[in-house]
């Protein structure tokens, strides 16, 4: 059984201190659903803009002064790192106040921050990424850098779910995915008579799938009770818990390691986190209020 | 006696008054010196002027929620045991500005604040060098460095002292990290009945001492000093037993001894606070009210505060119970994941200065002893 | 015709050639227009399906929203296990076809005689109703902890 | 708030000291900023001018001991979008909530000549007691800052900060020696809301709990840890039946002490 490796970068950031961030223009904001939007960034750094980097699943510590700072993960191509998107619900404080900002307005960036989705291992194996909610925005740049390398992954499944079909993420790129070969699978806790689609918890739908346990890798982001529940799933499916990677959600103040606030047993979710595979998250996933 | 520069790894002896000669010295050199003194009732790390200002004669008793001061009148300088504060308020101060934030127009400027304090650490016990050692894992060696702390620790000059008198609450036998210091200092001293012993520990130390009269240290003083060492771990007031206790810690994390903890526990931080590891932080921006100028200022967070482990949605750890048990997890058990060594170093103040007297040694042989 | 499409079911696949055989006697072809409603919430029972192709979503009348589905089904899923559960006198939620829909339907009554008649073939069907109901019960359980509330940020 | 108009402020005063309305004139200087974004429009310690509502913000000190008090707070709800008690009488009915373990009457036949003048409720009630309260500022007397946090929230529209955590994290920010464990004087720091700076452990006396419990109090312990100092249980109890004695969790915890 081949051990996927994680993958991780350390801050791109160019200041000598990396709590300090850089400045960056919003240059358009999409509006996802009525509260969730999809911000652009460009560094107004030439440099910074040329040389910035991520991989997929990593994110960004987004900074308002005087409002303060929020970790959120990056939406966009890894391939095109530098067109920055961000795509954000309206939850507290910080992303309040990015809620109210306009085009034109100028934050505080600093980052990447954190480990990514294993896509170079999976390669030649089949995929299967699950996405819950806003869950599906740090999947999408795995999902783009899948369909830049297509040839290399066996059967690709994107199972995207939402409370409502208003809440689904991303649907207007769902058939453009398809045309890649890859089976977008969408699902709603519930919906009306318009709805045509499936209606069911996301777990469930795994039913409809027949993955090989033998060769398949699993990278889901969602509310955590939802991961539990799509992780057994997989388990009763015979998936290694070392193919199963999961991200993992908490108070980040740093994004460096120093603030201690994300630390989830050994790890601290912004270095080793937040994606990690379910073997190493195992012991805690079910202890309450770890 | 003589005054040139004695070299790294010599041992000399000074007169007990030559030490105001070092002082003078090294506020030459711009060092703001900073040791214990007394205040308040009791023997606190603040800034300090000259020789008089140390607590001479004075020493304490401390036990699981007590601590008091008490004069000796034995005319000693380090006859007391670590007190309320540590070193690291001075290497990674409980608030300090990141940097500020202007606007201007549509854009905003960010400035990193370049302070950098120039201090001399008087009186640093084997147990503290050990906690100074642990911080620059977490802020000098991992993939980022804090700008701050490095330049505060760099510029910082060590005189430590070997430890005579280890108090009630203290470990630092089973944490290995004490009484005697071992390395990381540009001096070390022992305070003898007469005289000061001195460890030369580096290059720098030895020139600070340029303008003291000393002389080599003689047997008399080297037995000296080994039998109050001898004296020093034999008075320790508690143990810890760390074989496997990491393992033993993640495995009981339903033990029922959480819940006997936190009937008891205030979730009021101090424990957290004290302790000279802990490193914890949160980080408010200060806005003037027109909203042009912000500093983002870092202060000391606490995993016992309930916004500690806030997220949308709510808190992970809404009760007490969960709080102290990631509090012990991670000082005596995933710190060691993190940092290849347990968060602790045996100092007592959790036990001292928690205000209800959680011994977190008792605490750890508890589940230790009772294992599901 | 029948037999040939319930050959190929994995469901059936591992049926003895009896049990197989007398499943078939009491099984008809059904199919459903796109919308069109297949049995509504009260509704007196008659027919278990398993669905060919198609898909059926299920239904609760909720007061001032009208019909909210609640779950869908499709290819190689059951549904209308209700009829076939005694103690249960009416159809739980409505069904209705949401594509055009190929089902094929067995007689709940003669299923239940089946079962008692021959034992061992009713292990196997009241079996695969309970992996049913309990696949039903899991993803209610899911839904009930409306776990999008707590999603993150 | 709207765009277009100042945001309209209103004080006003129920059963009080006036302490908490002095904090927000000792302002001063930021008054002048403040004066800038919001238009004043009831606020009679401060001017004579008192115009009609609406308001956008009211602020609401003291607590409320009469019938008369009931029908203002009323009125002043109706006429307010955003309701802020402001202080422990309007939060939890302050110090003169320590009525609320007697009978009024014997009270005020003792202390006034003529009773039969005498007008008041049985207990003095918070201001969540009449109506619904959008945000909290504990203290007695509130802390200028937080107050400066909650006018500058409210006008850029968040979520005014205030802590969770306890008096301990202000004492050690400011190196303060634990009054308790190096003199034995107890202290309710450990149990209470941070926001006064640590005030009275820096002069040397235990906390009084005027910024009431924290998030997650644990006064029972707290409480036990006062008669290991010395203290009879009475006085425990007292301690907790003060300021704020009236917030659920010093007060099951007073009483807790008073009974046993």
């Amino acid at each position: 059984m081949t051990v996927l490796m994680q993958q991780t970068t350390t801050a791109l950031n160019g200041q000598a201190d990396a709590m300090v961030p850089e400045t960056a223009v919003i240059t358009r904001i999409q509006y996802e659903a009525p509260d969730i939007a999809t911000y652009t960034l460009s560094f107004t750094d030439d440099h910074i803009r040329e040389q910035y980097q991520f991989l997929p699943g990593q994110f960004n510590m987004l900074y308002l002064p005087g409002i303060g700072e929020v970790a959120i993960s990056i939406s966009s191509d890894p391939g095109q790192p530098g067109t920055l998107l961000h795509t954000i619900r309206e939850a507290g404080n910080v992303t309040g106040a990015l809620a109210k900002l306009k085009k034109g307005a100028t934050i505080g960036v600093r980052g990447p921050y954190g480990s990514a989705w294993p896509v170079e291992s999976a390669e030649g194996k089949d995929l299967i990424i699950v996405g819950g909610g806003i869950g599906l925005a740090p999947l999408r740049p795995a999902i783009y850098h899948v369909i830049r390398h297509r040839e290399k992954y066996g059967k690709v499944t994107i199972l995207s779910g939402a409370r409502e079909p208003g809440d689904l993420l991303y649907p207007d790129e769902y058939d453009a995915w398809r045309e890649h070969g890859i089976e977008v699978i969408v699902t709603v806790d519930r919906a009306d008579k318009n709805w045509r689609g499936n209606v069911g918890v996301v777990p469930m739908m795994f039913y409809k799938m027949r993955p090989d346990g033998r060769k398949t890798v699993i990278f889901t982001c969602g509310p955590e009770i939802m991961m539990r529940f799509v992780v057994y799933e997989a388990l009763a499916r015979r998936i290694p818990k070392e193919r199963i990677f999961v991200s993992l959600e908490r108070n980040m103040k740093c994004a460096v390691g120093f603030c201690g606030h994300c630390q989830y047993g050994p790890f601290f979710l912004c270095k080793e986190g937040p994606v990690l595979s379910y073997d190493r998250v195992e012991p805690f996933f079910s202890v309450e209020e770890f | 006696m003589t005054n040139s520069i004695p070299m790294p790894g010599k041992h000399i002896v000074i007169a007990k008054d030559a030490l105001q000669t070092l002082f003078s010295t090294l506020q030459a050199a711009n060092y703001t010196l900073v040791g214990p003194t007394v205040r308040e009732e009791a023997i606190v790390y603040e800034e300090i002027g000259q020789m008089d200002d140390l607590p001479v004669g004075w020493t304490d008793e401390q036990g699981p929620g007590t601590y008091r001061l008490e004069e000796a009148g034995d005319g000693r300088y380090f006859n007391y045991v670590v007190g309320p504060h540590s070193w690291k308020k001075f290497l990674y101060p409980p608030k300090l500005t990141l940097f500020s934030a202007q606007q201007n127009g549509d854009g905003v400027e960010f400035t990193a604040n370049k302070e950098s304090p120039q201090y001399a650490f008087i009186g640093v016990r084997g147990c503290e060098l050990a906690a100074i050692a642990i911080q620059d894992r977490i802020f000098l060696e991992g993939q980022v460095t804090d700008p701050h702390y490095k330049k505060r620790r760099e510029r910082a000059f060590i005189l430590a002292v070997n430890c005579t008198q280890p108090g009630e609450t203290c470990f630092c036998v089973s944490m290995q990290t004490g009484p005697k210091v071992k390395n990381g200092f540009d001096l070390s001293l022992t305070e003898l009945d007469e005289s000061f012993l001195l460890e030369i520990g580096s290059e720098l130390g030895g020139e600070m001492l340029a303008d003291c009269d000393w002389r080599p240290a003689g047997s008399y003083e080297l037995n000296q000093s080994r039998q109050l060492m001898l004296d020093a771990e034999m008075r320790m007031g508690r143990s810890l037993d760390t074989a496997d206790l990491p393992e033993i810690l993640l495995d009981n994390l339903d033990h029922p001894r959480w819940d006997e903890v936190a009937e008891r526990c205030l979730s009021c931080m101090n424990c957290t606070l004290v302790c000279p590891t802990c490193f914890c932080s949160d980080v408010q921006d200060v806005s003037d009210l027109t909203g042009g100028k912000t500093e983002r200022v870092r202060v000391w967070d606490s995993c016992f505060n309930p916004d500690f482990s806030h997220v949308h949605g709510g808190n992970l750890r809404p009760n007490i119970r969960a709080r102290y048990r990631q509090w012990l997890t991670h000082k005596l058990a995933s710190w060691e994941a993190q940092f290849g060594t347990l968060g602790c170093v045996g100092c007592g103040r959790c036990i001292t200065w928690c205000p209800v007297g959680i011994d977190l040694t008792e605490e750890a042989a508890a589940i230790r002893g009772g294992q599901s | 015709m029948l037999a040939d499409k319930l050959r190929q079911n994995p469901w059936f696949k591992v049926l003895k050639p009896a049990h197989f055989q007398k499943l078939v006697e009491i099984a008809t072809e059904v199919t459903w227009s796109e919308g069109q409603t297949i049995f509504r919430e009260g509704d007196q029972h008659d027919y278990l399906y398993l669905i060919v192709e198609g898909r059926v979503a299920l239904e609760k009348y909720v007061p001032n929203q009208g019909q909210i589905t609640i779950l869908t089904l499709g290819e190689n899923d059951l549904f209308g296990w209700s009829g076939v559960m005694p103690v249960i006198g009416t159809r739980t939620t409505g069904a209705r076809a949401v594509q055009p829909t190929v089902a094929i339907g067995f007689d709940s009554r003669r299923l239940r005689e089946i079962s008692e008649a021959d034992h061992d073939l009713g292990y196997f069907i009241f079996r695969r109703l309970t992996n049913v109901i309990a696949g039903r019960l899991s993803a209610t359980r899911l839904q009930l902890l409306n776990m999008y509330s707590q999603s993150t940020e | 708030m709207s765009p277009g108009h100042k945001p309209r402020l209103a004080v006003f005063k129920f059963a009080s000291c006036d302490g908490c309305q002095l904090s927000l004139l000792d302002c001063e200087d930021e008054l002048l900023a403040i004066a800038g974004a919001v238009e004043i429009a009831y606020f009679a310690e401060a001017s004579r001018r008192m115009l009609e509502g609406p308001y956008d913000v009211t602020l609401v000190e003291g607590s409320v001991t009469t019938d008369e008090e009931i029908e203002k707070i009323k009125e002043a709800r109706r006429e307010s979008r955003f309701l802020v008690s402001i202080g422990a009488c309007a939060i939890s009915g302050g110090i003169q909530a320590l009525r609320n373990w007697t009978d009024v009457n014997e009270y005020i036949h003792t202390v006034y000549a003529t009773p039969k003048y005498i007008d008041t409720l049985a207990k003095s009630h918070p201001i969540s007691d009449y109506v619904p309260v959008d945000f909290e500022l504990r203290g007695c007397p509130i802390s200028k800052s937080q107050l400066l946090e909650l006018v500058t929230s409210l006008l850029i529209g968040r979520k005014p900060r205030v802590p969770e955590y306890s008096v301990c994290m202000e004492c050690k920010w400011r190196g303060t020696v634990c009054v308790m464990v190096a003199q034995g004087i107890p202290c309710l720091g450990p149990a209470t809301q941070a926001g006064c700076n640590a005030l009275c452990p820096a002069y040397n006396r235990g906390c009084y709990g005027c910024f009431g419990p924290v998030e997650t109090p644990n006064p029972l312990s707290l409480g036990e840890h006062f008669v290991e100092l010395g203290q009879s249980r009475a006085e425990v109890s007292r301690a907790f039946r003060s300021f704020n004695g009236y917030l659920p969790a010093f007060r099951e915890a007073s009483e807790q002490f008073e009974d046993s």
